[in-house]
């Protein structure tokens, strides 16, 4: 199964491996951005469209 | 009074008031029910005048601009 | 138009567009690439007329995250439950940088988003159920969350609570919305806030209020006693303040650790590079520890602007940001220059933008009393130190040239004038004016700081602190003097004092027996009498209001709960009580915000003189015209317009009535009180509540008729009823005293672009402005747009997204506002100075 | 009945809907014939959740049984909302203009700028 630590944009914390950040780039209609979305590490991310394999 | 810009025809009363174009004149707009058009309406004589569109103003110049030339509507 | 020309306005140089005074393109080509970024990235917040611009959807990623906890709590201390809440809010809800940017913080989870305070009235969790076009897709799944949520809140908020405590009469007729508007709440409110405190970080806070427990936990140890009851309850409430100052900074360091990541792994620039890791310092820095340069300093700010609008709906933002920056300012660019003025703006630039983006939902009559904004957010700037010394520095000129290069609609700027002001500021002020602009707002610093003191007995040390709680009036900054929730709901609609005088109380466009029945105005035997009957409406008028907004500050800690508000407010942190609490100390500032006022001294004028004192037509015939809404009486009508007196003509008739009508309502003003037990002054201005009144206001003896949009201004004349000048309308206006006569005045002017134009232009402003303070009065602001960029901006609204005009007490882009009030605008009389 | 009693109705009235699980399927119920859709019904200005007031009936009557109540005389209108079934209610009055724009400001006579209502004349 496929977790969110295996993915390209997570970054874990350095105070706790076990959760971290997942970083995407979005470009919306007026702007660019990157965004962070807390999650934990060994969350299953099978289902994510994000999903990019580290 | 009948719609200039569908020509229906009701009382006054039926046709949706809007608003004054300015207090201090007897032109009003108001709404036709029937193509819901937007319509320059004087008040005195119970007639609707045209149709307003955006950009459009029915009392013409603002108040008080006489002399300061550039202001005036073109 | 004076302005057809063959080339556009990409073509032209900036010369051609600044002779052509088309600032909004002046300002597109001379700003910085990142400003020109950020400025057109950013989501428009604000309501176009009453709705949201396409795109914007509500977010439901908050409301979720924070239920999860407040569930988790259920039974609490209200305060403990809702930091809790906060708290994983704030550590779950997702961030974001935009490219380009400095300044961190946004409340929701996209800048696409809008948030809203669930706890505060279930009417509008309800209406943003049903609100066309927020509803983010997957529209189904949606409608469900939200559906789950409002059966959740309903009949828990804080309004639906007071609406049970309110005496059921005065709770109808409150919310018949036709007397009044605003949620007594602070689920609904603003705040001010007291820098010099807050600056010393969040860290020490919190070890000011560690201090405070443990000496509480000792006393409770010690002989039992009735004095020792009280503080079981302030454990829970300091409790609260530790969790989310302490969530504060931890949702501070996500963005330090974002940015960190960003630089590390993701960005090739150096300069960008360097950037973020300037960026990811200063939040690592802020706001747990006090500011050492510019950009900390201004991003302990936002952080805290932001962390207060997670907490609740903060609907204007009182702030004096060149006073609070100005010495960073001047250490990073004038002494140790580590900053070049171009960055410094930059900075400021984007500090406007950062505010401008914040977007939170406005029920319906907000958006329409708000066209085109999310909130008053009047920024101070100028006035005095509390020496009384001119406290102008390179700060207030920033932010002015700033203003004049990103042309935001919001935060706009109202200055503090007073006679020391320099050459070179009020320079600044007017060229942001004759900008079209529409700020800031002059406000005369001696007169207020007098007024202040007047009304509520601030010391006038403290009262010279003083910004903007809202558009208008003036509070001050000081531990005692901050006012933590802005009772917005002592909003009156005053024409309905006159419209009530003349129905017996009744009102028939609700179709309610709303105020006392005064009579019947046909058996009046005299002026008197009629003007007798408006005294006892008023005074029912102002009493409801004030009844209800004093029920709701009271319940405010038991029904809604502010644990951040609290944790940065002094004397709430020292007693250990919600910063909304009337027995903490606060000194008081209330003031009941008077909509369309004017209306009344000009229809007691025109019944005056045509009724009573030359019996032209009997009261009958008025009554019946009025009924029949003037339909059938155009000619009466016009008669009642062009030929009573009006408001703003230098003419005693009418004059004196607004002074006598004034000094009645300060009379009473001093029979309300407050919670802490002050006065409740009025405070006559608009927003565009003349135009959401329009349709709920009847027929009116100054020849209005319902739909007619009200009077634009709080003492402004009637648009277009003001023939006699400019001077005339300064010499009306300072025949009563804006010291003791009521809180603040406000007061639109119209002027002429072309007139104004060049060095005598200038000049001309001068000396109208010597006038203007000679005379005493407390405000003015201008609108200096022609008719014919307002027209043409009617008909091809995209091409002038960025002009700005003044509404009433704030600024709006023209295109947002609905046409009504674009017409309302343009209807405003164009005075000729000199 | 006391003047607190008359106006608890009222205020009950105005608040009884809060509180009471709904769902999505009530929210989205639009009948044919509803207030929303009557000549008679004003839009409340306070809040825009749908509520409104009857420009004819008073409170106290009850329009939602087969044997409607109708009162004509009292303080305070009745009050209902956009979506409350009138078909039993003899004061029904088609409105022929109604205006789903929310873009220009409220005339609560006209105004119905509810995403229900836009749904339902599509």
């Amino acid at each position: 199964m496929a977790t969110c630590k295996d993915c390209k944009g997570f970054f874990a914390r350095e105070d706790d491996q076990d959760r971290g950040d997942c970083v995407m780039r979005v470009t919306d209609p007026r702007q660019a951005y990157y965004k962070a979305v807390p999650v934990e590490a060994d969350k299953d991310a099978s289902k994510c469209s994000s999903f990019r394999k580290r | 009074m009948k719609c200039s810009a569908c020509a229906f025809e009701a009382p006054i009363g039926k046709f949706r008031y809007l608003y004054n174009a300015r207090i201090d004149s007897s032109i009003t707009m108001r709404q036709c029910p029937q193509c819901e058009q937007w319509l320059a309406v004087d008040e005195l004589l119970g007639e609707a005048k045209d149709v307003v569109n955006p950009g459009e103003a029915p009392w013409g110049k603002s108040a008080g601009i006489e002399g300061l030339a550039e202001d005036v509507q073109v | 138009m004076g302005q057809s020309t063959a080339r556009t306005e990409k073509e032209s140089s900036v010369e051609e567009l600044k002779n052509r005074r088309e600032w909004w393109f002046v300002a597109e080509k001379t700003r910085s690439k990142r400003l020109d970024y950020l400025r057109k990235g950013v989501w428009k917040k604000g309501a176009i007329g009453g709705n949201y611009a396409p795109g914007i959807k509500i977010d439901l990623t908050f409301p979720q995250l924070f239920i999860d906890k407040w569930q988790e709590h259920e039974g609490e201390a209200i305060m403990l439950q809702k930091a809790h809440a906060l708290a994983h809010v704030l550590d779950n809800i997702p961030i974001f940088i935009t490219d380009n940017s400095q300044i961190m913080g946004y409340i929701g989870s996209a800048p696409h988003n809008i948030v809203w305070h669930w706890q505060g009235i279930s009417m509008v969790n309800e209406e943003i159920y049903n609100e066309e076009g927020i509803i983010p897709e997957p529209e189904e799944e949606s409608l469900e969350i939200l559906a789950n949520l409002n059966d959740y809140w309903g009949g828990r908020t804080a309004v639906d609570k007071l609406a049970r405590v309110l005496d059921p009469e005065d709770a109808v007729k409150f919310m018949s919305g036709a007397i009044g508007w605003g949620t007594p709440t602070s689920a609904a409110t603003y705040s001010t806030k007291d820098f010099d405190y807050i600056f010393k970080g969040f860290e020490a806070i919190l070890a000011e209020v560690e201090e405070r427990m443990e000496e509480t936990e000792e006393k409770l140890q010690g002989n039992p006693s009735p004095e020792i009851l009280p503080l079981y309850d302030k454990l829970p409430r300091w409790e609260a303040m530790q969790i989310v100052l302490e969530a504060g900074i931890r949702y501070a360091e996500r963005y330090a650790r974002l940015a960190r990541t960003l630089a590390e792994h993701f960005e090739s620039d150096p300069e960008r590079r360097e950037e973020l890791l300037r960026i990811a310092e200063t939040c690592e820095r802020v706001p747990a520890k006090p500011p050492r340069n510019l950009q900390e300093s201004l991003q302990f700010d936002h952080f805290v602007q932001v962390l207060s609008r997670y907490e609740t709906f903060e609907g204007a933002w009182p702030h004096r940001p060149d006073y609070i920056h100005g010495p960073y300012y001047d250490k990073d660019v004038n002494q140790d220059k580590r900053l070049s003025k171009e960055e410094a703006l930059d900075l400021v630039g984007e500090h406007l933008i950062r505010t401008h983006e914040v977007g939170i939902f406005a029920p319906k009559w907000a958006r329409e009393g708000l066209q085109g904004i999310t909130g008053t957010w009047v920024w101070t700037m100028g006035g005095v130190k509390p020496d009384g010394s001119d406290a102008c520095n390179d700060m207030t000129v920033a932010y002015m040239q700033a203003a004049r290069l990103v042309r935001v609609s919001n935060p706009t700027f109202g200055f503090r004038w007073h006679p020391k002001v320099k050459d070179e500021v009020m320079r600044e002020c007017f060229e942001c004016i004759r900008h079209g602009l529409g700020y800031p707002s002059m406000r005369n610093d001696p007169v207020l700081v007098a007024n202040t003191v007047h009304w509520y007995g601030h010391p006038v040390e403290e009262a010279r602190t003083w910004v903007h709680q809202a558009c208008m009036s003036p509070c001050p900054t000081t531990k005692y003097g901050c006012q933590p929730m802005r009772m917005a709901s002592a909003t009156a609609n005053c024409a309905k004092m006159i419209e009530y005088a003349l129905h017996d109380g009744y009102d028939p466009v609700v179709n309610m027996q709303m105020g006392p029945k005064t009579g019947d105005p046909r058996e009046f035997k005299d002026f008197e009498d009629l003007f007798g009957a408006w005294v006892k409406q008023m005074e029912w008028l102002r009493n409801i209001l004030v009844r209800t907004v004093n029920l709701g500050r009271v319940k405010d800690p038991e029904f809604f709960g502010r644990p951040f508000l609290s944790a940065i407010y002094e004397r709430a942190v020292e007693t250990g009580t919600d910063a909304c609490d009337p027995s903490n100390g606060d000194r008081g500032n209330a003031w009941v915000t008077g909509f369309t006022w004017v209306e009344n001294a000009d229809s007691l004028a025109a019944i005056k003189k045509f009724v009573y004192d030359e019996k032209k037509y009997t009261m009958d015939e008025v009554l019946d015209a009025l009924n029949a809404n003037w339909v059938g009486y155009e000619e009466m009508r016009l008669d009642f317009v062009k030929n009573a007196p009006k408001w703003g003509n230098d003419d005693d008739y009418v004059d004196d009535l607004m002074v006598r009508c004034l000094r009645e309502v300060s009379r009473h003003s001093k029979e309300n009180r407050c919670p802490s037990n002050n006065t409740w002054p009025l405070l006559p201005e608009n927003v565009s509540g003349n135009i959401h009144y329009a349709n709920l206001v009847g027929a009116l003896p100054n020849g209005r008729r319902l739909g007619d949009a009200l009077y634009d201004g709080g003492i402004s004349p009637g648009p277009g009823l003001d023939k006699k000048g400019p001077t005339a309308v300064l010499k009306s206006c300072g025949k009563f005293d804006h010291v003791t006569d009521g809180r603040a005045f406000l007061l639109n002017q119209r002027l002429s672009p072309t007139q104004l134009s060049g060095e005598k232009g200038y000049q001309l402003w001068k000396a109208y402005m010597k006038t203007w303070a000679d005379l005493g009065l407390d405000h003015v602001q201008f609108n200096m747009v022609d008719d014919a960029t307002l027209r043409a901006a009617q008909k091809d609204p995209e091409k002038y997204q960025e002009v700005i005009v003044r509404v009433a007490g704030y600024s709006a882009h023209f295109v947002d506002i609905s046409r009504k009030t674009q017409d309302n605008i343009i209807q405003r009389t164009v005075q000729g100075l000199g | 009945m006391s003047r607190r009693d008359k106006w608890k109705s009222a205020r009950d009235a105005m608040m009884a809907p809060l509180g009471k699980t709904k769902g999505v399927k009530t929210r989205e119920s639009v009948p044919e014939v509803c207030c929303g859709k009557c000549e008679m019904w004003f839009e409340n200005a306070y809040s825009s959740e749908g509520r409104g007031t009857c420009r004819v009936l008073k409170m106290g009557s009850e329009i939602h049984s087969d044997k409607p109540t109708y009162v004509l005389e009292g303080d305070a209108g009745l009050i209902s909302y956009f979506n409350m079934d009138a078909s039993h209610c003899s004061y029904f009055s088609k409105m022929e203009l109604i205006d789903t724009d929310g873009t220009e400001c409220s005339d609560p006579l006209f105004r119905r700028a509810l995403r229900q209502m836009k749904k339902f004349n599509e």
